[in-house]
Parts: structure tokens; sequence; C-alpha cells
């Protein structure tokens, strides 16, 4: 069965392929289930696989397709391996992405481009599980890439709006510029190591660099500079709110459970060389840090549902990037998969609120949903409670505590990051549950004109249930110390050494995350819920600050005026090309010598002699006086 | 004079026959038709006598005359040349009500004249092979008496003319002075003996060069070309830019290699200079010229300077590559100018660039010959002009003269402009108004022929140079 | 003969040349004008007789005879043209033949 | 024989269909169409008869011989190998599809026009198949000629401009090369005593740095004004605007390729310590070229324009990867050449397309097609994709391997050219929004690709996915060509084979030439 691997991905292509191929030619219940169903294939695919592969007990598998291209030194092959980690990122990807699909064929039910959707969709898919199954560096860069594309086309999917396609190109763009760092850091890669297959790389690794090699922190940034760009991190992180223009499954899949965190999947894969750098690892954890902060308080501010949603996202990619800062990768990979499956309800569910209300995206325009769509509630408020770690109960509880406590316990973990992590958590809380009480509470201030249907309701029960449950495979050793997941990855990925004699400080951190998160729903409650004119009162007192965040920190204007507007002005004002006038000016001096020579050419008999005469003495004063 | 020098001067004894022939011929009856055809058939006899020549006989008529292979291979360009142009004059001259049978005499005597100059070893065949021919050409210029336009032309061609004449025969007077020789060969080996060059020579020298410059039409005694040319007929016209020319290039390359100029530097600065000058003014003033013959004009005076580039070259490659040169040159001109007179009416000649617009969807293969010439002036390859500026550049390069083979490059690129300026108004969707009217079918096809032939020689030593380039190479010896 | 020394012959050629130069340039009427050539002509004439007694050989007194033969000639077709110009310019002034310009 | 045979085959095609529209005008198109085709037919089973895996180490395929022009050393000696087979398959693959472009667009003229086109096809392939410098010249200038016909007659608006232009930046460039090659001649032959415009013969050429550097010049300049480099780009983007469809698609795919091929086949191994000590020089032209094309392809508002400009920004990588001077730049070169040939002139193609619906090429006027032309705008995003570097497409595998191999000989030069691949995405993305996406401003309305516009773009498309999944056998194909131009330090040892394959040649032109003539 594992011999199947490679199926995986090519299902998802075949279903894009004769989507785009037939266009829309296809009745929509036709193409949906070539469009879900390919997804469905793959995923009962993935099972079967990753059964094999558990039973095989080994420790990875390769298949190699074909040889890609070869040239030099280089030599790369369309090939994919499969390890732990690649499972875990398949497997979400797959039934998330599933799940997604299913729940996409009643949103996009009544659109047009159906069968356009779906073909993208699948594309994703495929893009993305070349991604995380590519064996060496330039194939992931092709899933990369491809991902970039899906996200390019599905933010701009209803293309007609101008702000959609700005989006879009905002997106790609963005992207891009972290894939250029990364680039790079291939090509240093490989002149570092004559070859760009990632096992390869990382085992030489070690042998070839000491701990701190300079090549190695420079590679170290580099690699980072792509995945902060697609993982929507500080610089990079601007363009993630806006993607919010394309459809709500799209903002699940996409901006939320898979594409975003390729960037963890990137640094995870490659963490051999973070390992031997330090610095950029350090940096990784600050970047993380200072994210999940300034993205926290922009959700804060923001009144469109989805953009909280994406906020929130930019926060806990934030802590997946410290958790890998303070060298926990598992911990950050189990983040990742708790966060895939809250971050995509959220997603999901907000989606179909926002259909119920002829898609009304202000919350403040919301209100008083819990008895009139109590499905969506229910779930939504399991994957808030999730998002704000309520503790015990909720996946993300786990999930997030880990990595508050390996901040903080973690040999490269400190104060620093614990705090923002700390600060994180309460402001995630506030931020979750002012979106659940504005959504929710209070009186209805719209009207409802479509009550989700079964192929919405149960992926969003699934994906509830997995919010729920889906911690109690990772807990803490205060409770009951079961270490599934990370035991399934440790032989990839290492354990996070502790500080010396910290571990009697875990109930007490557990406490005041606890603590912390409760307090913020607390206070959430009295704002928003209790005293609603005390929180429009401190949105008036601190106006300034609150627009400021509401813009997201103002990231847009300044790359607006350092990197966009020169740009933009410099091409529009060559637009004609300078350089011609150059050749323009040639051509006019050569005209002004026309007309001036023309001139001589007068008709008159005796200017005529007189220019013989002139050349007559020109020449006899040349022949006698001049000796050259 | 023996038997056996008269014997050598066949080829002219027997255009001065036919000259004769056909005055006494008008003195019976005028008839277009049978002095054309004795005209032709006098100069093809002549050809023909003449390639029974070897060219690597060598023949010496003294004092004043020398039958070389290149003397026999210019007569031979000249009398082709001259039957071309008599050819194409047929169709021109039938058109026009004028007294037309005179003509044939003056175009003969001229090319007459033409003979005697490139042959000519001795200041007095010079003097007398430039004077026959020029004389003759004032009378052909001037020969549409109805125009107000030849007459002009033909009085400053004539004034000009005599004056740069002047200049010469005083050149020659000097050097004559100081060397008590007027053969080439002796004034050669009076400098050689004399170690250094007294300045009456230099001037006389100096004076020369004006008379031949001025035949040459370069820089700066190239003021009558454009008057000349758009004023004459256009037969004439394609006379005067390759006959007349065409014949002083032989006589200062013959004179020059006897004297062998390249070791004066000054004299090479001279011919630099005005080299540079005749490619540039004459490529510049040609830019926006709204008259074809005037264009023409100013093409020849550069591409006069692109043949000094070869002559200044020198060396034996040097030499081959301004025979080249004039051979496509020749050929070229012939095909401009022919398409030119046979798109000429009766009023006036096809002459502003309007008349042209649109040509190639009226008449696509005479636009098709002339785009063909043109592109061959230009330099453009499967032509012969491509073949000759390679020569030159070969030439230019192989003794390092870099300023001017840049210099010609720069030019030819000036010259590209206006030469596909021509071209593109051929090619231009709309189409001029102007139609000439109908004669007889036969003189069609005989101007047919004529431009066919061109067009094929054209083409056929730009791709296979290798016969021409031989007969090249073994007249230049 | 040998009493006059040979550069003064030639000066006194060149300078009539000079003369029927000048004369050319300043001159507006075309029959004047060439009346400057041919004494341009002459001048140079006079320099090949010069030339010709300096070497004592009958060389330059031919040439002069060819010279002015062709002088002649040219006069011929020169007074011809020049009557065609005055038919159709009704003056003799050169600057008048203008026509053809640019 | 088979090598002079297509040329004939090409020239003869063009004077028959010349002749043939006076009968019928289709008829003339398919004449057109077949000869094309059944040159490319020939080029491929050539491929096909070589092997298609090409891991042979002899890099001559074919070689003919003839003697042309013996008092100068100049023969008809045209030879191929695996980079001119690639070129020549994607020159007639090209050629197939700028007949097929033009079925509709070309409606006056049209016996005229298929002459030229089929000449300019016949002189690309001659210049990619000479191996004499002379005739190089020669088919260099024949292939202008017919392209300025295109250019002037069949053009747009500003036609005239456009051609002139284009002639003359070209023909100026070439006129030094030519000076170039006449001096590499008489300095080749003063040292062996052989003249001969040879390639095989001059390739051994010694040269002093200085007269190495300066000759060099004469031949690069020629090579960068047709790439083009930046700040010889002007006419480019006029000719390219100006051009009908099926001139940009030759323009952009074959005409700018000649450039390169110079660059690799003449260049390089000629001169190679002149071109080494350029090549910072070069690589920072290519650099420039890079930012500047993507930076001036961005304000564009003529859809034609904006793809010219992309050009230049493209063909910078290829100067950036031939003076990189290794295997795997060159390869990214060899391969650039050939995908952007396609997905250029694809781009080109869908310019004419919508041209031909709506009659403008102003992209502010345009917006919103998706939703009439879905078929088209898929295929646009492919192309658009393949222009702004996706992996995948073929441009990838050719921007990629450059950029890495460029990065062994310039660090920064590579950082900076990586980085012009967000401006490639920035222009790019513009294309889609402005012409595909947004809104319909003036409500065009319009109709999908038709069957003949399929069967131009659904081939394209092809091409370029398999270009960016396998491509191996293009790069094995020009890997021994590669190789000769990589090493070119030991190349008197291929020279020295070069001479022995060629002894029975040169000794004719020694007899010939020593008994006739002497260059003292």
């Amino acid at each position: 069965m594992i011999k199947l691997l490679w199926l995986i991905p090519t299902l998802p292509f075949l279903g894009a392929l004769i989507l785009i191929l037939t266009g829309s030619r296809l009745s929509w219940r036709i193409a949906a289930c070539i469009g879900a169903g390919s997804i469905g294939l793959a995923a009962i695919l993935t099972i079967l696989v990753g059964y094999d592969f558990l039973a095989s007990g080994k420790e990875a598998y390769l298949h190699v397709a074909w040889n890609w291209f070869q040239a030099g030194d280089l030599s790369t092959t369309f090939s994919f391996y499969l390890d732990s980690l690649s499972m875990v990122f398949i497997f979400v990807i797959t039934f998330v992405g599933f799940l997604i699909h299913i729940y996409s064929i009643e949103f996009m039910q009544e659109d047009e481009g159906f069968s356009r959707f779906f073909a993208y969709l699948n594309l994703f898919v495929c893009s993305m599980l070349i991604l995380v199954l590519a064996d060496n560096l330039v194939l992931l860069y092709l899933g990369w890439e491809g991902v970039g594309l899906c996200s390019y086309l599905l933010i701009g999917f209803w293309y007609t709006e101008e702000k959609n396609g700005y989006a879009a190109r905002k997106a790609f763009i963005i992207t891009r510029v972290g894939d250029t760092a990364m680039a790079v850091g291939l090509f240093l890669l490989f002149t570092v190591f004559h070859t760009l297959n990632i096992q390869d790389i990382l085992t030489q690794a070690p042998l070839l660099w000491t701990t701190g090699a300079s090549m190695a922190v420079v590679i170290g940034f580099l690699l980072l500079g792509g995945a902060v760009g697609k993982s929507a991190q500080l610089p990079l992180q601007t363009w993630l709110p806006d993607a919010m223009a394309g459809p709500s499954p799209v903002s699940a899949l996409i901006h939320a459970a898979t594409m975003v965190t390729a960037g963890v999947y990137l640094i995870t894969r490659m963490h051999i060389v973070y390992e031997l750098a330090p610095l950029a690892q350090l940096w990784v954890g600050i970047i993380g840090a200072i994210t999940l902060l300034i993205a926290g308080f922009s959700a804060l501010t923001q009144f469109d549902l989805k953009r909280v949603l994406a906020y929130s996202t930019i926060s806990q990619i934030g802590y997946m990037f410290l958790a890998m800062g303070v060298g926990a990768w598992s911990a950050a990979i189990f983040h990742f998969m708790i966060h895939a499956f809250f971050k995509a309800l959220l997603f999901l569910a907000a989606g179909a609120i926002i259909m119920a209300l002829h898609h009304e995206h202000d919350m403040f325009r919301m209100g008083g949903l819990k008895n009139k769509l109590p499905v969506i509630y229910w779930t939504f408020l399991i994957g808030a409670a999730s998002l704000a770690a309520l503790p015990f109960v909720t996946a993300g509880f786990y999930s997030k505590d880990q990595i508050l406590w390996l901040a903080w316990a973690g040999e490269k973990g400190n104060l620093w990051f614990f705090l923002a992590a700390l600060t994180g958590a309460v402001v995630t809380a506030v931020y979750t549950f002012r979106m659940v009480f504005i959504t929710f509470f209070g009186e209805a201030k719209t009207k409802i004109s479509h009550v989700p249907g079964m192929r919405i309701t149960v992926p969003l029960m699934v994906l509830a249930a997995l919010s729920f449950a889906g911690g109690f495979i990772e807990l803490p050793h205060t409770l009951g110390h079961f270490t599934l997941f990370s035991d399934y990855l440790s032989p990839l990925l290492p354990a996070v050494t502790l500080k010396e004699g910290i571990e009697t400080t875990e109930w007490t951190i557990q406490l005041v995350t606890a603590v912390l998160a409760l307090g913020g729903l607390y206070l959430t409650y009295i704002l928003y819920v209790k005293q609603p004119q005390l929180s429009n009162e401190i949105k008036s007192s601190t106006f300034e600050l609150h627009q400021f965040w509401f813009r997201g920190w103002d990231f847009d204007a300044l790359y607006n005026f350092v990197f966009v507007r020169p740009f933009v002005f410099l091409s529009r004002i060559n637009k004609n090309d300078v350089i011609d006038q150059f050749y323009t000016g040639l051509v006019q001096i050569t005209e002004y010598f026309n007309s001036a020579f023309v001139k001589t050419q007068n008709g008159v008999l005796r200017w005529y002699v007189m220019s013989i005469v002139v050349g007559a003495i020109l020449i006899l004063t040349i022949s006698l006086f001049v000796q050259p | 004079m023996n038997m056996n020098d008269i014997m050598s001067l066949i080829p002219l004894w027997i255009l001065s026959s036919a000259a004769i022939l056909i005055f006494f011929s008008i003195s019976i009856k005028r008839n277009h038709k049978v002095i054309f055809v004795i005209t032709v058939v006098s100069l093809l006899v002549d050809f023909f006598f003449l390639t029974s020549y070897s060219i690597k006989h060598l023949q010496p008529v003294e004092p004043l005359l020398i039958i070389d292979g290149f003397g026999v291979f210019n007569i031979g360009l000249i009398l082709l040349t001259t039957l071309v142009v008599v050819l194409i004059s047929y169709a021109y001259f039938e058109q026009r009500e004028e007294r037309k049978e005179e003509y044939y005499i003056l175009i003969i005597l001229a090319a007459l004249g033409a003979a005697i100059l490139v042959i000519s070893k001795h200041f007095a065949s010079l003097f007398l092979g430039l004077e026959i021919l020029s004389v003759s050409l004032y009378a052909l210029i001037a020969y549409l008496r109805k125009r107000e336009r030849s007459d002009e032309a033909g009085i400053k061609y004539l004034i000009l003319a005599a004056f740069s004449s002047a200049f010469l025969l005083f050149g020659m007077a000097l050097v004559y002075a100081a060397t008590g020789s007027m053969e080439f060969a002796g004034i050669a080996a009076w400098i050689t003996q004399a170690h250094e060059m007294p300045t009456i020579v230099v001037a006389g020298f100096g004076m020369m060069i004006v008379g031949v410059g001025f035949k040459l039409g370069i820089v700066p005694f190239h003021m009558w070309t454009p008057d000349v040319y758009e004023g004459s007929p256009a037969p004439v016209t394609a006379f005067i830019a390759t006959v007349s020319k065409g014949g002083m290039v032989a006589l200062l390359v013959r004179f020059f290699n006897t004297l062998n100029g390249y070791q004066y530097t000054t004299f090479m600065l001279v011919f630099t200079i005005l080299a540079i000058a005749s490619m540039f003014i004459g490529n510049i003033l040609a830019l926006r010229q709204n008259n074809v013959k005037r264009l023409l004009a100013y093409s020849s005076i550069a591409h006069l300077g692109y043949l000094l580039v070869a002559f200044l070259a020198g060396e034996k490659l040097g030499m081959e590559a301004v025979i080249f040169y004039l051979v496509a040159y020749f050929i070229t001109t012939l095909g401009a100018f022919g398409i030119l007179a046979t798109l000429s009416d009766k009023e006036r000649d096809a002459e502003l660039l309007e008349d042209y617009r649109g040509l190639l969807w009226k008449r696509p293969l005479t636009a098709i010959v002339f785009s063909a010439m043109l592109l061959s002036l230009a330099g453009i390859p499967l032509t012969a002009g491509f073949v000759g500026k390679f020569y030159v550049l070969a030439a230019g390069i192989q003794t390092h003269r870099w300023l001017l083979v840049i210099i010609l490059v720069i030019n030819s690129v000036i010259g590209l402009y206006y030469y596909i300026k021509l071209i593109a108004i051929m090619f231009d969707q709309k189409q001029a108004a102007r139609t000439s009217q109908e004669l007889h079918p036969l003189v069609y096809i005989v101007s047919s022929v004529t431009m066919a032939i061109l067009v094929l020689s054209l083409f056929w030593i730009g791709v296979n140079p290798e016969g021409m380039m031989t007969l090249i190479r073994d007249v230049v010896r | 003969m040998n009493a006059l020394p040979i550069d003064m012959g030639l000066l006194l050629a060149g300078v009539l040349f000079t003369l029927g130069l000048i004369s050319v340039l300043i001159r507006r009427n075309i029959i004047f004008m060439l009346i400057s050539v041919e004494i341009m002509l002459n001048a140079a004439g006079l320099a090949f007789i010069v030339a010709g007694s300096r070497w004592a050989q009958a060389d330059g007194q031919v040439m002069f005879i060819f010279i002015l033969t062709m002088a002649a000639a040219e006069v011929s077709v020169g007074l011809a043209l020049i009557l065609q110009i005055y038919h159709q310019l009704k003056t003799l002034d050169s600057d008048a033949a203008d026509k053809m310009n640019g | 024989m088979l090598l002079a045979l297509l040329i004939l085959l090409l020239m003869a095609g063009g004077i028959a269909s010349g002749f043939l529209a006076r009968v019928s005008h289709a008829a003339c198109r398919w004449l057109a169409l077949i000869t094309v085709t059944i040159a490319f037919a020939i080029i491929v089973s050539v491929w096909i008869d070589e092997g298609l895996s090409m891991t042979q180490t002899d890099s001559w395929l074919r070689d003919l011989y003839i003697p042309w022009i013996p008092s100068f050393g100049i023969a008809f000696h045209l030879a191929m190998d695996g980079l001119s087979l690639l070129m020549l398959a994607l020159t007639f693959f090209l050629g197939i599809l700028a007949v097929l472009v033009s079925w509709k667009e070309i409606q006056y003229r049209v016996g005229f026009f298929h002459f030229n086109l089929l000449w300019v096809v016949a002189g690309i392939t001659g210049v990619f198949l000479t191996m004499d410098l002379f005739l190089f010249y020669f088919f260099w200038e024949v292939m202008l000629i017919p392209m300025y016909f295109l250019i002037g007659i069949w053009g747009h608006e500003n036609k005239q401009y456009a051609a002139y232009k284009f002639f003359i930046f070209t023909q100026a460039s070439g006129l030094l090369m030519l000076l170039s090659i006449l001096a590499l001649y008489f300095i080749h032959g003063e040292q062996t005593g052989i003249y001969s415009f040879d390639y095989f013969s001059i390739l051994g050429t010694t040269l002093s740095p200085e007269t190495g550097r300066w000759l060099m010049f004469g031949f690069l300049i020629a090579f960068i004004v047709k790439l083009p480099v930046v700040p010889l780009h002007t006419w480019l983007p006029d000719a390219h605007t100006e051009a009908p469809t099926a001139g940009s698609l030759l323009l952009a795919g074959l005409l700018l390729k000649t450039g390169a091929y110079g660059l690799i086949r003449f260049v390089l191994p000629i001169f190679p310590e002149a071109s080494a000590s350029i090549a910072p020089v070069a690589m920072l032209l290519g650099v420039v070229g890079i930012l500047y094309g993507a930076m001036q392809a961005y304000s564009q508002t003529d859809f034609k324009r904006l793809v010219a400009y992309t050009s230049v920004s493209h063909m910078g990588f290829i100067m950036l990867g031939v003076f990189a001077f290794n295997e795997l730049a060159m390869q990214g070169v060899v391969m650039q050449m050939i995908t952007h040939g396609i997905s250029t002139g694809a781009l080109f193609v869908i310019a004419g397309v919508l041209y031909e619906r709506i009659h403008t090429r102003d992209i502010l006027r345009m917006g919103g097609m998706w939703k009439k032309v879905p078929f088209m705008g898929t295929v646009a995003m492919i192309f658009v994709m393949a222009s702004l570097g996706l992996p995948g497409l073929g441009n990838f595998v050719a921007e990629f391997m450059t950029l890495i191999g460029a990065w062994q000989a310039n660090k920064l030069f590579t950082i900076i050219a990586t980085a012009g691949l967000v401006f490639a995405t920035a222009y790019s993305l513009r294309i889609m929004q402005k012409v595909f996406l947004g809104k319909n401003i003036e409500g065009h309305s319009m109709t999908d690709l038709s069957l003949r516009e399929k069967f131009i773009l659904v081939p394209l498309c092809v091409v370029i996915i398999w270009l960016g999944l396998f491509p191996q056998q293009v790069i094995n194909a020009a890997r021994p060509t590669v190789a000769n131009s990589m090493h070119a330090k030991n190349h008197t040892a291929i020279h020295q084979e070069a001479q022995t394959n060629h002894v029975k040649y040169t000794s004719a032109f020694t007899l010939e030439k020593g008994g006739s003539h002497e260059h003292e």
C-alpha cells in the first residue's frame, strides 16, 4: 500500500486537470464528485499508506517518480519522501482538506465558478502535498510556489472585484519576497553541499559545520525569510488579513490550516540546520514572539469576523515559530495540527455565518445567533475555546501549554519569550471571546437568509470533535504524561532539553496559563456582555492606538511608502524609457546637421565655385604645411 | 605608331567610327530606331572585340596610352555601362519629342573619352580623354532643351568643370615644370631619384586633386552633383554617376599606383580627409531629401567616399576592392536610374519620393528591382553591394585603417535610413496617382530585359562573387 | 630664354590663374564667368609653355594647343547653353539660375 | 546535405507560396504551413535518429561543407550540434505557429507576407547552422530584411518607425561584428597562413588581450543588441509592439535567441580570455536588464509593449548565465532561450488574439475577460505564470539553473537577479489583472478561442509544461555544446580535433591560397 504514496498528490492533480480541461461544462454534481472525491480518495489512501508506514516501522519511505533535471552538479528528482513529519502533514492536508471540500460543495453551490473553484482547490491540495512530500528542496520549492499560485487564484476567486484582485496580487508578491530569500538560501546550500536533497543536506550538515558556523546562520536566516513570507510572520505578515477576500473555505484551508504553516514545515524540516545556527533559531523565536503579540493586538480591534480570525492565525503561527525558536519542534508541529483543526473549524463556521447573513462580514451587525444557528454556535464555541486554550478540556490548551512551558523551561527559552507567550494567551482569550460574544450574544441585527445544510454542519462537527479530542494524544506529564505525538515524532525531531531543576515549576506555569485564559474570558464577558458601554469607552479613549492596531500597526503604509510607491513612481515616470531619449537625441543631432548642410546646397553657382576654391586652398595648405 | 598599336586601339576606332556612322546616318534620315540599333550593335561589337584581348596582355601605345588588363577591364566596363545606358535611353527618349538622334553620338563620344581616360598614361591623353568626356557631357546634360532645369544643370556643370579643369591643368603644368615629364612613369622615376618632393610638385599634385575630386564629386567638390543629377535626363544621370566617375577612379588608381603614392603621407592625409568628409556629408545631406535623383546624388558622394577607403587601403586587396566596388556600384546605379527612367513621363522624371508611394502594389516587379538596387546601395547581403562593401572593409582592415573603417560603418548606418525610407514608401499602402503613358510594347521589353539582366547580375555577384573576384584579381597585378 | 627664370614665368601664370579665379568668384554675369574660366585655362596653358621651355620640349606647346582647342569647344557649347538660359530667365545673372537646391 | 536542403526548402517554399497567393490565398497559407511542417518533421526525425537521450560525446551531428568563395576562404559550411538542433526545433515549431496565427490576421498581400515569413525562418535556420563566420554574417543580415518587411508592411499604427529602428539598430551592431570577423580573419591568416572564415579554424586564433577585447566587443555588440541588453534595448519595445502577431512571435521567439546563440557559439569559444575579463560587467548588464525591464514592463499599458519589456527582463538572465562560466548557468541559458521563446511567443499570440477581437492593445481598456473567454484566460494564466517563473513550467527550470550557476560566479548579482523575480511577479500579475480579471469596463463581448487558435496555444501550453516537468532531454541535447563553450580555456584541444576533421578543406585552402592570393 505504501507504494501508492505517489498517488496521494496525483489524485488531486488529476481532479484539477479534469476540472480545468472540461471548463464549466460539467454539472455541479459531477464537478463536486470529482473535486471532493479525489481528495476523499487521497485521504483514504493516506490512512492506508500511513497504516502501512507505521506498521513497517521504517523511518522513511522514498518513492522516485522520475529524474527531473540534471546539469552540472545539480541533480533533482521528482520524488516523494515520507517520514513521520510529512505523515502528520499529509494527514492534516488530506483530512482537513476533504472536510473543507465537502463544506465547499454547499458553500459554493450557487457560484458560477463552481468547477473552477474545485479545480483550484484540488490543485492547491496537490501542491501542498508535493511541498511536504518533496525529498529535495527544488521540488519543495515547486510545491511552495504552487500553493502560492493557488492562494493567489483563490484569494482573487471573485475576480470582478478590484480589491480581491489587489489582495491576491499582494499575497503573491509579498510571499515572493520571502521566496527570494529562500531561493538564495537554496543557492547557498547548493554551493556548500553540492546537492539539494534534503536528507543528504541534513546528514552532511553536522559533519560539515560546527554549531554557530556562519554559513549555517546565513542559510538559517535565508530559509527563515522564505518561511516568514509564506507563514505571514513579521515583517511579511501584511498579506494575510487582506487574503480574507477569498471564499471562506479557502481561508480555512489555505490561510489557516495548511499553506500558512508551510514555513513551520520548512523550518522543522531543516531543524538540523537551525540547531547548528543558534542565532538564526533565536531569531525564529523572536519573530514568533513579536508577531504573536502584534497580531494579537490587531485582532482585538477588528470588526470583520474573518479578519479577526486572520490576525489570530498570524498570532498562532507566531506561537509555532516561538516553539521552534526554543527548539520545541514537536510542540510546534502539535500546535500546527491542533491549530489546523480549530482554525479550520472557526473559519468554516464563520463562513457559514457570513453565508447565512447575506455575506455580512461585520461582527457588529451580527449578534444573537446563539439560538438561530445552534450547531454553528456550539461548534464555533468549541473552536473558540480551543483557540483561547481554555484549560484542561480543549485541545488548544494542551498544545499551547506545551509551548508556554518549553518557552519558559527549555534550554533555549527565556523569560521574554515566556512573557510574550503569556501576554499573547490573555490577548487571545480576549479577542476570541469578544468575537463569540459579539457574534452570538446580544440581539440579532441581520436576518438569516440561509440555514446551513448537512454538508456544512457535518464537517463542522467533525472538526469540533477533533479540536476537542485532538489534544489528548499529547498530555503534559503533570497531567498523565501521555506523549503519543512527540514519541511518534521523536526519531526525527529531538526533544527539548530542559533547564536544570526547572521541572517543579510546571504546575505553576500551567496554573498561571489557565488562570490567565479564564481571566481573559471573564474580562471579555464583562466588557462585551455585562457592560458593553465600557468597551466603547475604552475604544474611544484610546482611539489613536485602536486605529493603529486596527491598521495592523501601519505596516502596509510603511511598505507602501518605502517600496511600492517609489517603484510605481519610477516605473510610471519612466514609462517612455529615458534611454530611448539618447537615441532620439542622436537622430536629432544628425537631423540638425542635415538642415545645416542642406543650406549650403543653395543652387547658386558662385557659391559652388567658392566651395571648390575653399577645398583647393585646404588641400594646398595641408599638402604644403602639414607634415603628418 | 605601328600596326600593332593601331590594332590594339581598335576598340577606340570602333567607337569613333560608330559616332561618325551615326552622324552620317542622321544626315540621311532621322530614324530613332535605326540609330539606336547602330549604337547598340557597335557597342556590342566593340565589347566582343575587347573580350578577345587577353587581360594578361600588356601593350603600350607610346607615349600616350597603355593597353593592359586593368585598362581592358575598365573599357569593357565602360562599354557595357554605356550599352545599358543606351538601352534605357531608348524608351526614355522615345517618349519625348525632342530631336533624339544626336544623343547617341554624344554618348558614344563620352564613352570614347572615358575609354581614353582609363588607358592613358600621359597628361596629354588624360586631358584629351577627360575633355572629350566632359564636352560631350555638357551637351548631354542639357539635352532636353525644353526643361528649364536641364539648362541650369548644363551651365553649372560647364562652368564648374572648366573651372576645375583649369586647376587640373595648372597642376599638371607645375608637375611638368618640375619633373620635365608628362608621362606617369617618367614622373614616378623623377620623384624616386629626387629624395624630397619639391614644393612645386606638391602644389601641382594638390591642384590636380581638385580637378580629380571634382569629377569624382567628393566633398568639398561635390556641390554640382545634386543639381546636375536632378537637371539631367535620367539616363544621362546614370552615365555621369557611373562612367564619368568610374573612369576618373580608374585613372586615379593607375596614376597613384604608378607613382606609388601610398608612401606620401601628406596625400594620404588629404584623401583621408576627403573620404571622411564625403561619407559624412553625403549621407547626412541625403537624409531628408525628397527628390530621388538628388538623394541618389548625395548617396553617390558617400559611395565615392567608401571607394576612397578601399583606395586608401591600398595594396593589392585595396585595388581589387576598388574595382569590385566600382562594378557593384555601376550595376546598382544603372539599375536605380534605369527604374527611374522607366517610370518617368514626358513632363518630368519620376524624381519625387511621392511618385514611388505604393509602387509595390502597382508594379511589383519594378518595385522589387528598385528595392534590390537600394538594398545593394545600402550594402545588404544577397546583393553585389554587400560583397563590395565587404571587400572595402576587408581591404581597410587588412591595412589597419580603423578610423576609416569605423566611419564607413557609421555612415552605412546613416545611409540605411534613407534607402529604407525609399523602400518603405514603395511598400506603403497608399498609391501614387501617377501613371506613365503607353508606349510600344517592344520599348518595354527592351527596358525590362535590361533591368532583368541588371538585377540578375546584381544577385549573381552578390551570391556568387567568386568569378568576378578572380577576374579582378587577374586584372589588378 | 634662359635669361628668364622659370619661377618668374610660373609666377606670372599663377597670378593670371588667380586673377581668373577671383573674377569667377565675383562676377555674376555668366558670360563673364565663362571668360574668367578661359583666363584660368590660358594661365594653365602659359604654365605649360613655361615648363616646356624649361625642358626645351615641344610638349608644353602641344598641350597649350590642346587647351586652346578644348577651350574653344567648351565655349561653343557654353555660349549655346547661355543662350538657352537667357531665353528662359531673361537675364544672364548666374544667381538667378538657382532653381535647383536643397 | 540535409542542412542545406532545409534552408533551400524554406526559401523555395517562400517563393512558391508567394506566387501561389495569386491563385488562392488559402493555397498559399497551406503551402507555407506544409513547408515549415516538413522542416519541423525533418528536424524531429534527426532528433529521433540521433537518439532522444543524446548522450553521445561527439557534438556534431551533421556537417556540410561546400567551398563558396575560395578567394577569401569562405565556404558554405553548415553543421549541426545539439544546441543547433534545439534551436531549429524551436524555430520550426514557432514557424508553424506563425503561419497559423496569421491565418485570419493577414488579409492583404498574403503571398508576399508568407514569402517574408518563410525567408525569416530560412535566415534564422542559416544563423543557427552556419559554421563559417562570413556565412554567419550573411544569414544574420538576410533574416533582417524580410523581418523588416513583416513589421513595416503588416504592422500596426506606428510600423514604419518601429521597422526603421529595428533595422538600423541591428544593422549598426551587425556591421561592427563584420569588422571583428574581418579582423579575426586577417589575424588568423597572418598567424597561420591559412586565410579562412571557417569557425573551426578561427577558434584556435591566439589574440593579445587588447586585440581580443576589441574584437570581442564587435561580436558582443551585435549579440547584445539582438538580445537585447539594456541600454541597447530600445528598438525592441517598438518592434514588438508594432509587428503583426507572427512578427512578434518570431522576434521574441527566435530573433532574440540568435543573440544568445551567438554569445554561446562565438563569443565564449573564440574569446575565452576576453569574455572572462568582462564577465563582471556583462553580468551587471544582465542584472540591470532584469530589473530595468521589469520596472518598465510594470508601467506599460500596451499589452504587447508590456510583454516586450518582459523580454528585456528575461534576456537579462541570459547575460547573467552566459557570463557566469559554468555548465549549470549555461544550461539554464539554453533552457531560457527555448522556454522564453515559447512563453513570450504565446503571450504575443494572446495579445494578437485579443487584438483581433477588440481592436485594442491598451490593457486599461480591457478587463473581466475571463467571464467571456475562460479558455483563453486559463491559457494566459499558464503563460503569465511561466513568465514569473513558476516551478513546474519550463521557465522555472531555466531561471533556477541560471541563477544557481550564476551564484557560483557572483553572489551579489545573483541576489539582485533573484529579487528581480519579485518584480516579475508584479508585472505578470498585472497582465492578468488588467486583462482577464476585474470588471469588463467597456463591455467588450467576444468569443473564446477558435479551433485554430486552440491549435496554436494548446501545443504551446503542453510544451511549456513538458519542459517544466521533463526538461532533461533538452539539457542532454545541449550538453556537448555547453561543455565545449564552457571549457573555452582548453579550447585548443577541441580546435585541434576540429582541425583534423576539416583537414581536407583547410589544406585545399592552403593550396588555393598559396597560389593565388598573397597578403603580404
